[in-house]
């Protein structure tokens, strides 16, 4: 194909700046104007030593997710870099160092790892740091440089990246650093190139539409919230959440705006609705053991109708679970997690512009319909990075509070006066005649304790019919339909980071002549009954992907509809193989399953 | 079974407030307490000073937790949050964080603060957020009809302490001194106009002031908190305590047999947002007493 | 009809004594060897000037609800009175003291609210204690003696009853009281018999099956805990399960057993967990906010696989909601409330004797199945009395531990070891070779954090496949269908307290000729799919009556069968109405909504 | 780009360990923690106290929290709890009343055991509960890479106080006197000897001990709790002090800035144990020290 699509990957142990030489190759492809899509790996421990593999798609036509097979595979450390050296493609390059500093013991060398048909590339990437730099610490540099030269990347997206990225550091380092990247692109071009693997020329910057970022789920959460003016920020730290609130600590103050780590995450939760109450735009951010600690809070918000938005990014579960691990597995918790009839909002972005979306969505949806917001992500979201464009004007409403306006002169605040739409207008503290007292208990019109059969069955109807109208929020996508049109024999139905790998999959399935399509499905509650049975009604079988062990999400939408879906629900603790949804979907449509082999696309 | 005589003097008492004029400042809702219970001059003390410091209804935000203290905001007609058993000063902090213009009172009983709640009081002292905390100290769980409290007495028998109660109480005074509060202070329910002092205290000093107020639960608690009891017990603080010698203070509060009354410690440090704002300064940015609120 | 079913309501204020003398009532009659129900409606005040009822259903034949209409009224305050004696049926007696202390201005008095069929009974009650005491103080003990002697009730029984009832008092007191009976009896009997309200002679005490006792949901909950050998307990008072922990604060330290009242339901929960670890049998009560505090903890205690066991009785919610109403809303939370995959088991009794059984087996499962227990009670069902028969020998297995034994010499213990049912042996600490560390992390078998995708996947697996014995557990009835073999136009499927109506209203619907069902769902998690499912097949309709706004157990059935049925989700914040139920039966099995009007059995 | 030092010497620190006999304390799992952490030093006290109290595996139970701090139980070979970030104390309150024969030993870190745990020690002081609590201070949030904690120094930066820490930091051990704790300690874990002696103390302990223990982080805190700074300020306790004498003990704890070593203070009361077993007597019951634990 002539259009770009090329998956690097880097494998090495942290201290050998794995992810550091991953987030320069990054930012210098999108500062080259291609899209891209990457996802690093981490080890869970703190000490330096586990494993890191960096991966990055680099395409000119807009993409859902990494693919199954690397075309270049970068190894900064053999014995982890060997099992993983079956991910590159036939004909795909692994590259190594040739001069590693230990001799290794037979077979510990990669080389001797290589399968018939990839292609080994080895260059001495030590020997090129020192001979340029004198010293090995830029070996990293000069391996991806070897990528960049090997397949002719524009040298000044690169200096210019490695300038930005050292910028703090002393000029020697950034001295040392580039020399260390001229030698090893000189090294790459010098080489012979991989006939089919050329980079087409870059779509260049998106222009016009806005300009153009690279960012990962949750500094596009941090963005978002931003720029739909975020004014009070209460969290507490834990993975995968934590740089949302670090990206937020320092950019809120910039703005005049205020951040508090607090003491846990109840506090967290229960600060936003007490700044909610004032009309502040408040926020938390957190994951699954932080939401577990926020559900009584929750419930406050719900029924004292109190906005406020709570950005959940899911990791393995359940309890401690595996926190550098992604998973799917709390959305009955985002659900369902309070006591009482405490229905509420949760909206979880596809991708990382959907992640930004959300955000700044989240607080129009929490201040128009006076309820909680719940935002799911996943830690593959969080921590994959997208290029993302983003609109000049943030496309975000900055108040969507229905005020109360005294009318006659000897009118009564009603905080919870009826109306048509099931919202009462607000009055907040420093209005002059708005007084009122908001309780957890039920209550009347007045917000008085009230605990009548009329009174909490009309009060329980308002706070569940109110939040109706979400399903049509203005200029929030709460599906949509992607693939073949009619009658289809496979319907994915996918929400959260797998859409991603599901779209992939559909895209294979169609191109192997599958009648395929698939939904993606952003807002979980209010459920969009209407557009998902319709869609049903289309499909042969409904496949539904994801990343939970009890099918979370196949079980709402049978709750919701009360018709079968077939459930694939997996826990591998990173993102769904798009063969695996493949051979799935081959199975429903009564194919045999054919090149269940990587495909090389 | 027992028999509650009818509460005539409530209504005498509601004349008596309606009369005074301090009637703006109390709610319409006759207190749902028990007839005698301390509370009712602690809402009497607050309407008061709330009235002298000339804050306006719609500038004051009371909030609460859960438990028969807690129904505290209903009973002013103020702006009021009646939150969560345990949650009173985190969702204070909200309201003060987001806006600084507000006058914040936080109330609570001693289960709220200093059982469920206990995680909060330590990062409200140390912050210094500009809330007065008003902690109805009644040593039971008056709402759930009279179980043992962290604050309760040793041997008192309760529901769920049948034969006697053998948890040694918690010291709130001595402990939130040791949190680095920036004022402390005691007071008496049976005192109300001394009550009505402290309280006036505890809302001008500029930062977290915590008032510990011992208050009789007649209806559970016929034997420990009465008024007899404590109206003996209470005494002043020694005429020479300096109330910016937080080690004699607390010395003072070990002295849990004889409750002083008065002024234990206060101290004139950053509140939580002028560190908020100085940051946003370091920051380049430019502080606004109200983030966003009222927008 | 020859055997008994009577229904007296007794309604005052709290000052009346009102709740004081339906306790002697109800124990009374019981003592007489009648079976009864009752349940008493409390003001949310503490203050004592609410509203109060009483209502108490006396039968031989057992029932499972109370009725729609009372039989007998009993107005101890008229202005509170007034508003109920509608529900007096027809021919029914409406008992009232003729000679109040304060006179009523017109129709302020209840003889001027009885409507045409209801019979007025006056009487004196306040002459009669002041002639036979001295004093009123036995005012209400003089009107309840009017009752038993109108209905010749055995005075023996009453007697006894008083004496107890009194006997920490004075003498005087005591024989105050009595004569004041005698003085309400006497009067009560000089009348003339309300013709077709006789009781039929009582069953006499039910005696070779085992003693019969009186209780409400959470004193049976307390004893099935006793009876089970609880050893510890960790709780935090909560209405309506805080008498559940007074009960036990009393009788757990005569059988030297531990009990420790927490700061709050985090420590409870985590006590419980500590507690279990070491073998202990361990439990917690609380409602809805207390469970939702609770959710971080049961997740460490599903993935430690650690027994604990929480009862919840739940009450109006969300949040702090109305505390002393009855509603089954915190089944969603109960079930889903937890972060990750934490499926748990939940069990949730549907009559008094059931909240008995329920807490004993809870016990049993947390042990055998390595999981927490969550026992869902609502405050209908813990605060309603009934005639219970206990089993001499209490019916529960006091050690149900898969404990682990050293079998070769060299053996390195595996706390999660592979194993048929999916179930490891434990060993606990002072166990000489078993040492090992239990984690909220994923882990491998020996309890090492491990979060490889094979792990993490059998280890899910393990942890929900475990639980579904839990569905053939010993002598534990999961589910029981009632009513019509067969073919049924409807079929009533319900969980809880409101299995009782809608047993009823089966009951009554059969009367009427409609062909009907109902099976009562037990064991809600793991859920008894294949009896629902095949009990569905059997149904034209399927009708789901439940106490909260969501439906939220009929969304589980749809979740669990993707089947649909009908929801009918009230809350009145008291039981469901047995005539609501029955129209929709009605309805369902197309009969036009026949004598809508108050059945007269 | 980081680069960190291979940790050679942590094998030769185990290979020490293994020769010094202590091994059968230690588990097989070599700590994950940083080479150099403070952490290593207490791991070796603990094991070499448990041996030499002559405390057998079989009986001990070390429970944590979540933390760096809280990986503690997987790094010996007792029985152990790596429970939730902030419950260590209820879990291990469970454990210690449902058998009494277990020695319990609670570890944490500061964000565990003063953010998010802060509910809970007040009451496990209060009620002497038979345990000893070892608080692994470092003035940070380890595991979740370096943010600001509860006793993180004034101007500290941290990806979470980008600018500085605002925050007046808490004072646990002030904090734990006025909860009325029976026996109270600080040790520094580059005084590993000291540290040892502290720990052994607090373990011989009957009731509920705490031993503060100041440790450096040395991945995420380049510029406070260095070994250098902590070496430089931490000082022995003045001679006269008088360990029965807590307001004196309140004084000292008073002056942080000078980090005193030592035992602050120690009473003897009955624990919670004792007490629960004079309420069964009370009852009529008999008590048992394990409450069906290993029916
Ligand atoms: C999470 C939660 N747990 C428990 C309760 C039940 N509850 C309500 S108030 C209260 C304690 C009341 O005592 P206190 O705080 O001292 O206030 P008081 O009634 O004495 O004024 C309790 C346990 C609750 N509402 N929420
Ligand atoms: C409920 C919950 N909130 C947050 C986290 C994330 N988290 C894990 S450890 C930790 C703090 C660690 O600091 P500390 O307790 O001082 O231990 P240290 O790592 O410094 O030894 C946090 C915030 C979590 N695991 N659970
Ligand atoms: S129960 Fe006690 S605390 Fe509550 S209102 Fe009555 S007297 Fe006051
Ligand atoms: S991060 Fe800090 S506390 Fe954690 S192991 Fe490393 S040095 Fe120790
Ligand atoms: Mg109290
Ligand atoms: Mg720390």
């Amino acid at each position: 194909m002539s259009a770009t699509d090329i998956q690097i990957a880097i494998c090495g142990s942290a201290g050998d700046g794995t992810i550091a030489a991953g987030n320069i190759l990054r930012n210098a492809v999108a500062e080259a104007g291609y899209r891209v899509i990457s996802f690093d790996v981490y080890p869970p421990e703190i000490r330096g030593f586990g494993k890191c593999i960096s991966r990055l798609r680099v395409t000119t036509e807009q993409v859902y997710s990494l693919k199954e097979c690397s075309d270049v595979f970068l190894s900064l450390d053999d014995s982890h870099a060997i099992p993983h050296v079956g991910e590159v493609r036939d004909y795909g390059a692994v590259i190594f160092d040739s001069k590693p500093v230990v001799v290794n013991e037979e077979g510990a060398h990669i080389s001797a790892h290589v399968r018939p048909g990839q292609i080994p590339y080895g260059f001495p990437f030590r020997e090129i740091s020192e001979i340029a730099t004198g010293a090995n610490r830029s070996r990293n540099i000069a391996a991806l440089a070897v990528i960049a030269g090997l397949y002719r990347l524009p040298q000044a997206a690169f200096r210019r990246t490695i300038e930005t990225t050292f910028g703090k550091k002393a000029k020697a380092v950034i001295a040392a650093n580039l020399a260390a990247f001229d030698a090893g692109y000189a090294a790459g071009s010098d080489t012979f190139k991989l006939d089919d693997a050329t980079f087409g020329s870059s779509g260049g910057k998106a222009s016009g539409a806005g300009t153009v970022v690279i960012l990962n789920g949750n500094a596009a959460v941090a963005r978002g919230l931003i720029d739909a003016g975020i004014d009070t920020f209460f969290g507490y730290p834990i993975t995968p959440a934590t740089t949302i609130m670090e990206r937020l600590a320092i950019e809120m103050p910039k703005r005049g705006k205020r951040l508090v780590q607090t003491e846990d995450e109840i506090s967290a939760i229960a600060a936003c609705v007490g700044a909610g109450y004032t009309g502040s735009r408040s926020a938390t951010s957190t994951s699954g053991p932080g939401l577990a600690l926020m559900m009584e809070v929750l419930g406050l918000s719900t029924i004292a109708e109190v906005p406020c938005v709570v950005v959940v990014s899911q990791r393995g579960g359940p309890s401690t679970g595996m926190p550098t691990k992604t998973e799917q597995s709390d959305l009955n918790a985002a659900l369902y997690g309070s006591h009482g009839d405490s229905k509420r909002i949760v909206i979880a972005p596809t991708n990382v512009e959907g992640c930004y979306r959300c955000a700044g969505k989240a607080f129009e949806m929490a201040e128009r319909y006076q309820t909680p917001v719940i935002v799911l992500l996943d830690l593959y979201l969080s921590n994959r990075y997208e290029t993302v464009i983003l609109a000049r004007e943030a496309p975000f409403d900055r108040d969507c509070t229905k005020r109360w306006r005294k009318t006659d002169h000897d009118e009564v605040y009603k905080r919870f006066a009826q109306s048509k739409d099931d919202v009462s207008p607000r009055a907040i503290p420093g209005d002059a005649e708005g007084m009122h007292v908001i309780t957890g208990l039920e209550h009347n019109e007045l917000s008085r304790p009230n605990d009548q059969p009329e009174m909490h069955t009309e009060m329980s109807r308002k706070r569940h019919d109110k939040l109706d109208a979400a399903l049509t929020h203005p200029d929030f996508t709460v599906s949509k339909r992607f693939g073949d049109d009619g009658r289809v024999d496979v319907g994915l139905l996918a929400w959260g980071s797998t859409f991603g790998e599901t779209l992939e999959a559909m895209i294979k399935a169609q191109a192997e002549g599958i009648r395929c399509a698939a939904m993606k499905v952003v807002m979980l509650s209010p459920f969009p009954a209407a557009a998902v049975s319709g869609f049903m009604d289309d499909c042969r079988h409904v496949l539904v992907p994801e990343l939970n062990y009890e099918g979370q999400f196949a079980r709402l939408v049978q709750a919701e509809l009360a018709r079968p879906v077939v459930s694939l629900a997996r826990v591998p603790g990173g993102p769904m193989r798009v063969e695996e949804i493949l051979a799935e979907i081959r199975r429903l449509a009564g194919r045999t399953s054919v090149g269940a082999t990587p495909a090389t696309n | 079974m027992t028999h509650i005589a009818k509460p005539v003097h409530l209504d005498d008492k509601l004349e008596e407030v309606r009369s005074s004029g301090r009637l703006e400042y109390r709610s319409k809702a006759l207190p749902t307490w028990c007839p005698g219970c301390g509370y009712f001059a602690i809402v009497d003390g607050v309407a008061t000073v709330l009235k002298d410091m000339g804050i306006q209804l719609k500038d004051a935000v009371v909030v609460s937790g859960i438990g028969c203290a807690s129904r505290f905001p209903f009973f002013l007609s103020t702006y009021g949050i009646h939150s969560l058993h345990g949650r009173v000063l985190p969702v204070a902090t909200g309201v003060k964080i987001a806006n600084e213009r507000l006058t914040v009172i936080a109330v609570g009983g001693d289960g709220d603060g200093f059982a469920i709640g206990g995680c909060h009081v330590p990062h409200a002292a140390r912050r210094n957020i500009d809330i007065t905390y008003l902690l109805f100290d009644n040593g039971i769980y008056g709402l759930t009809k009279g179980q043992v409290s962290p604050t309760s007495a040793l041997g008192f028998k309760t529901p769920t302490s049948p034969y006697e109660n053998m948890d040694q109480p918690l010291n709130p005074l001595l402990m939130v001194l040791s949190h680095g509060a920036s004022w402390v202070g005691q007071a008496y329910a049976g005192h109300p106009e001394h009550l009505r002092k402290m309280i006036a205290m505890a809302a001008a000093h500029r930062g977290f002031s915590f008032l510990n107020i011992l208050s009789p639960c007649v209806t559970f608690d016929r034997t420990n908190r009465t008024y007899s009891n404590l109206g003996m017990a209470v005494c002043d603080l020694p005429a020479d305590h300096n109330p910016t010698d937080r080690l004699a203070a607390m010395a003072i509060a070990q002295k849990t047999d004889r409750p002083a009354l008065g002024l234990y410690y206060h101290t004139i440090r950053p509140t939580l947002g002028d560190n908020l704002d100085a940051l946003i300064v370091k920051a380049g940015g430019t502080p606004s007493p109200s983030c966003g609120a009222g927008r």
